[in-house]
């Protein structure tokens, strides 16, 4: 299992330039934004959080529908179904596997960029908190749609309906308790105790949902 | 080491490609697959490695001390058309994954990478990233996989496509070792190979749309 | 802060990355003078170093003398 | 011979057996050169005059503006590199890009922080997004691209052949920084050194910017000269250790 | 040379559910920042055509990264390298049916959106002629990032890192021009005309580009 | 019609695979590229297809009255490893679209899609997508393809793999007929083909390292 953890990072990192490349990325989109909305920096620190949380979304989903596509266009899908370590594990090893090399970079690097945003220090701590525990749902929730694509060759339209939706609690209450760390009368621990929650209710349904979706649907 | 299947049938689709299908395999000994594109070799394997589920019908395998083993996909190794190997990777770290991905079975320990890789004549290439392979590597050093974790059971679809003659003779020559240890093979091919304890099976194709409808 | 901070920092900054490109270029250049040295020292030799067998090996060469 | 006598000399330097005999003689003048102007230059820069506006800030024009001009022109030097891949496929090109890449984002990033370090008691601020910062910080990441690319390819010649395609396309942002404060304006300074119609900046400032600027072109081009040398050395390498792998193989 | 197009739009919808993909995420966007501004309508009517830029901008570069992958995968782009239609108008018509497929439905979303941000008539017109022109440009820069990824093993986070920056200009002068439209002062048709030469610039630029890598980094 | 190559080379990397190969070849002719795995036939046949630049040599190919072709790609069809078709499209759809993609070249017609998937055989299975196909029949299928659309040349990598025997004795003899229609082949295979006017060409492997470097 470790033996997957490393080959699927070796793959991200190999092909990409590593860790770097997701920090990278981060900071284009990033410095498009001003571009957008105007040097305001006013407006950027109250919209920094929103626009961080969107990055790390487009970060997650770049690739996480090739998830398990690659594996099945060079037949390691089909070994990789035959072992019987649980699949549900070896999901889930797939997914940390993704989200290490995609996603947590911009994690750790979400605090240049909170600088960059012109945001304050306890709104950057609350954005790097709220994205270290909400983004790994990010990656449970698109282990379903990329499990669903593959199972289904005409599948692309589900796996849209399918992902894209059910990230918008994430991201909502993601944002919400970044912002209510720094907005006075808004308490932190609600939205961020149900940002656990769902994450954690994801690392469970995500995986079993992939795994079952991969087992009936090969051919 | 024994392998029953019974009346197996499969679908693809709507169509029903094959049924009532039973044979009977002892360690040693090899099903050869045999028929036209399309009768439903590479379909049966796929049954047998437990990828596609058949309709009917079903495959034990047990033990030299008649224990039941619980499913044949985990005791087997399985070579389909496509190569399961990673071109971004080396072909060393390739068969590194592999190896430890699968470990071994009881009754058997894998040979090690360097050696698989001298066994199909390839050590030279163990550097390069498996997409810079030519097809005949790339499908020999897949057959190397076999070799760096025990299986007893090999199933094979086409294991000789894109090889060279030498190599054609070399890997059959590996298979027979394999069966001289007592393992199994199941192998679908259109070349003849030369295998010791032959069984053939030969596919006749489509049989008959399915019935559910009627 | 007073100006001479910005001032001095600046220059701290601008020395500290030019030492590190410096520093880069320089051991990057030894280290692969070591590796050459060791690829000598294991009897590995340029094919166009060593002793010529055919007249014209590497043309550019041969024609430039 | 056919070829003009220009032509011949130009590839027979452009060898690269040639290229390093050539370097290994150059580099201690081109060092020592370079170790000269900026001792002169560090002398004038301290001794110089405070502006009355800008006070001892003004230091940092000495850093910054060479280091600016620096970030640009060694993304020219790698313009002209990939023509030279792209066009006369020379092995020579494809190295001098690659090896100037990293210097590029050196300068780049010494141009962003003294910059950012000068924005701040001038205009109050570390970090406005205009277009002038903007591009240079787009600029920074073009050369973080071009690394990152040319690591990702394994293939020496193929990764210099595409990324020279990728260094063209991002020429466009060239002129983009040279000409932003004049089609937008900014916070940032408008050319006074380099514009038509001569430099309106005052000789006193003039002459310690002038020679900074000469030290740090002679550093790029020493630390250039280096790098592709070390190159150079890095495939010669990797070659002979193929051709050993080989050999080895086919003795057993 | 239709054929190929005719391919491509039918693959797209087909296999990868473009359009729905491009148009959900937007969506999952804009319904994120009113979250980070807050209920001040007014904040999010005078930043909404940014976001709406913004958002366009990003759902483009889902999936741009495989323009050419899937294609150098199957084998089919040794085939189309060797045809001798031009090539750089092969690849014209494959940025062409990935716009049509993918950004297409968002300009035409756009002005659904621009009512969730609150924006009024004029403005949501304006973004919507802004985006209409100066989304293609987005392809033609895309395709020459994914030109580059050919040679990639896989592409996935560096395209978009070497394609984000050339697009910030067709960014700024599509904001521009939609506050032009609304704020009195500023003249629309300046920063509109830019665009368009941009947009044209890119269309020679990027194909070019593009067609250059793809003969360069085949093997 | 005349295909010349002259002292052709190629490089993989920085690796020479080949170099000095020179061959001429007539109208109804077939060059056929043995060798072991991994020996350079596929680098060969992606050169003359001009889809590998060669660092020396050159490649040229005239028409029967003389006139020079600008470009062996053109008038030439590939069939490589892999079969350039999509999966998630029918094989109607597949050949449709090559078929008005590539159009015809002056000395010949293509097939209709129809009569195409008749020759090798297949028509039954036209309407299904692409991936539903049995390793067999998709090769078959890429071949079709080289029907619809008629060139005089065929440059053809492994075209025989996965098929079965009477498909391979099929495919052989529409590539006779290719030929006696003074179409030109260039075959790299390992099983033997029965073709008209064989050249053959074995391939060697390896030769040395560039020397741009040294
Ligand atoms: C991070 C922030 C900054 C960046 C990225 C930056 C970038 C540049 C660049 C690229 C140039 C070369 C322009 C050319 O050759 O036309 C330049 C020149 C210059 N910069 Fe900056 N700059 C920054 C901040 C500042 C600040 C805060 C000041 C002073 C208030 C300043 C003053 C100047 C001056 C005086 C020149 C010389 C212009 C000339 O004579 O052509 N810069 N800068
Ligand atoms: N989804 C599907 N719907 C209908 N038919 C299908 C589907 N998938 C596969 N088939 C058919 O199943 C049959 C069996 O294919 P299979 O791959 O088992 O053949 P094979 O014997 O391995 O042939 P080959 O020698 O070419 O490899 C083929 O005729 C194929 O067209
Ligand atoms: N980038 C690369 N670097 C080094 N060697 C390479 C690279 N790409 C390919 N090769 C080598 O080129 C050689 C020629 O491969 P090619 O595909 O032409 O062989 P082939 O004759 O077609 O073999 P097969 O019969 O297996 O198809 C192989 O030895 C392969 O390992
Ligand atoms: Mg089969
Ligand atoms: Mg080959």
């Amino acid at each position: 299992m470790t033996a997957l953890l490393l080959r699927d990072l070796k793959l991200s990192v190999r092909a990409g330039g590593g860790a770097l490349i997701g920090i990278l990325f981060f900071l284009t989109v990033v410095a498009v934004i001003p571009f957008g909305v105007g040097p305001d920096l006013n407006l950027l620190s109250r919209i920094g959080p929103a626009i961080i949380w969107i990055g790390a979304l487009l970060a997650a989903l770049l690739g996480l529908d090739r998830l398990f596509q690659a594996d099945r266009d060079d037949g390691s899908l089909d070994l990789l179904l035959m072992q019987e370590h649980p699949l549900v594990l070896t999901v889930l090893i797939k997914c940390l596997a993704h989200w290490l090399a995609n996603v947590l970079p911009l994690v750790i690097a979400s605090p240049l960029l909170g600088l960059f945003m012109n945001m304050n220090e306890v709104s950057i701590g609350a954005v790097m908190l709220t994205l270290l525990v909400g983004s790994p749902a990010l990656a449970f929730i698109g282990a379903v749609g990329a499990a669903v694509a593959v199972s289904l060759p005409r599948g692309g339209l589900l796996v849209s309906i399918l992902v894209l939706p059910l990230t918008i609690p994430v991201l909502i209450f993601g944002v919400s308790a970044s912002y209510a760390a720094v907005q006075e009368p808004a308490p932190f621990l609600p939205p961020f105790l149900i940002l656990t929650a769902i994450t954690m209710f994801f690392a469970v349904i995500g995986p079993l949902g992939a795994a079952l979706a991969l087992r009936n649907g090969g051919d | 080491m024994r392998l029953t299947a019974e009346n197996l049938s499969a679908h693809r689709g709507e169509d029903l490609i094959f049924s009532n299908i039973s044979f009977d395999l002892q360690g040693g000994e090899a099903l050869v697959l045999t028929g036209r594109n399309g009768s439903g070799k590479s379909t049966l394997l796929r049954v047998l490695a437990g990828l596609l589920k058949p309709p009917s019908g079903s495959v034990h395998l047990s033990y030299k001390d008649g224990r039941q083993a619980p499913n044949l996909a985990e005791e087997a190794h399985y070579l389909g058309h496509r190569n399961a190997m990673k071109p971004e990777l080396t072909v060393r770290e390739n068969l590194a994954f592999w190896k430890s991905f699968f470990g071994d079975r009881e009754g058997g320990a894998g040979f090690s990478i360097g050696d698989a890789a001298a066994m199909v004549e390839l050590e030279q290439v163990l550097h390069l990233p498996f997409a810079y392979l030519s097809a005949g590597q790339q499908r020999r050093m897949a057959f190397a996989k076999l070799l760096v974790a025990y299986r007893p059971v090999w199933i094979l679809d086409e294991p000789t496509a894109a090889l060279d003659v030498k190599a054609e003779a070399l890997l059959a020559s590996l298979m027979r070792d394999h069966q001289s240890q007592g393992g199994m093979l199941l192998a679908a091919t259109h070349q003849p190979l030369e295998l010791l304890n032959v069984k053939p099976l030969e596919m006749k194709g489509f049989e008959f749309t399915a019935e559910e409808w009627e | 802060m007073s100006h001479a901070f910005y001032v001095y920092s600046s220059y701290l900054v601008a020395l500290a990355i030019t030492a590190i490109a410096i520093l880069w270029t320089w051991a990057d250049g030894r280290a692969r003078q070591r590796e050459l040295a060791e690829l000598e020292a294991a009897g590995v030799r340029r094919r166009s170093a060593a002793p010529r067998t055919s007249p014209v090996e590497n043309p550019k060469e041969a024609a430039s003398e | 011979m056919t070829e003009s006598l220009a032509i011949t000399k130009f590839s027979d330097l452009a060898n690269p057996t040639r290229f390093l005999s050539l370097a290994s003689r150059l580099l201690p003048w081109m060092g020592g050169a370079t170790a000269i102007f900026f001792v002169v230059g560090l002398y004038l820069a301290f001794a110089s005059e405070g502006d009355y506006q800008q006070g001892e800030t003004v230091r940092i024009m000495y850093i910054h503006v060479p280091a600016a001009w620096l970030s640009m022109m060694c993304y020219s030097v790698m313009a002209l590199s990939a023509i030279g891949t792209l066009v006369w496929r020379h092995p020579l090109a494809d190295v001098s890009h690659k090896a100037a890449a990293p210097l590029g984002a050196a300068f780049t990033l010494i141009a962003l922080i003294t910059g950012s370090l000068w924005g701040k008691p001038m205009w109050g601020t570390w970090w406005v997004w205009d277009a002038r910062l903007t591009s240079v910080f787009i600029l920074f990441l073009m050369y973080l691209g071009i690394i990152a690319l040319n690591r990702a390819m394994d293939d020496p010649s193929k990764a210099a052949r595409v990324s020279a395609v990728l260094i063209l396309i991002g020429f466009v942002n060239i002129p983009i920084i040279k000409f932003s404060v004049d089609w937008w304006n900014t916070l940032h300074q408008p050319a006074s050194v380099i514009r038509m119609g001569g430099p309106t900046i005052d000789g006193e400032f003039l002459r310690p910017l002038l020679v900074m600027a000469i030290a740090y072109t002679l550093l790029f081009f020493t630390l250039h000269v280096m790098a592709i040398r070390s190159e150079i050395w890095r495939r010669r390498i990797a070659t002979q250790r193929r051709v050993a792998a080989r050999m080895a193989s086919r003795e057993s």
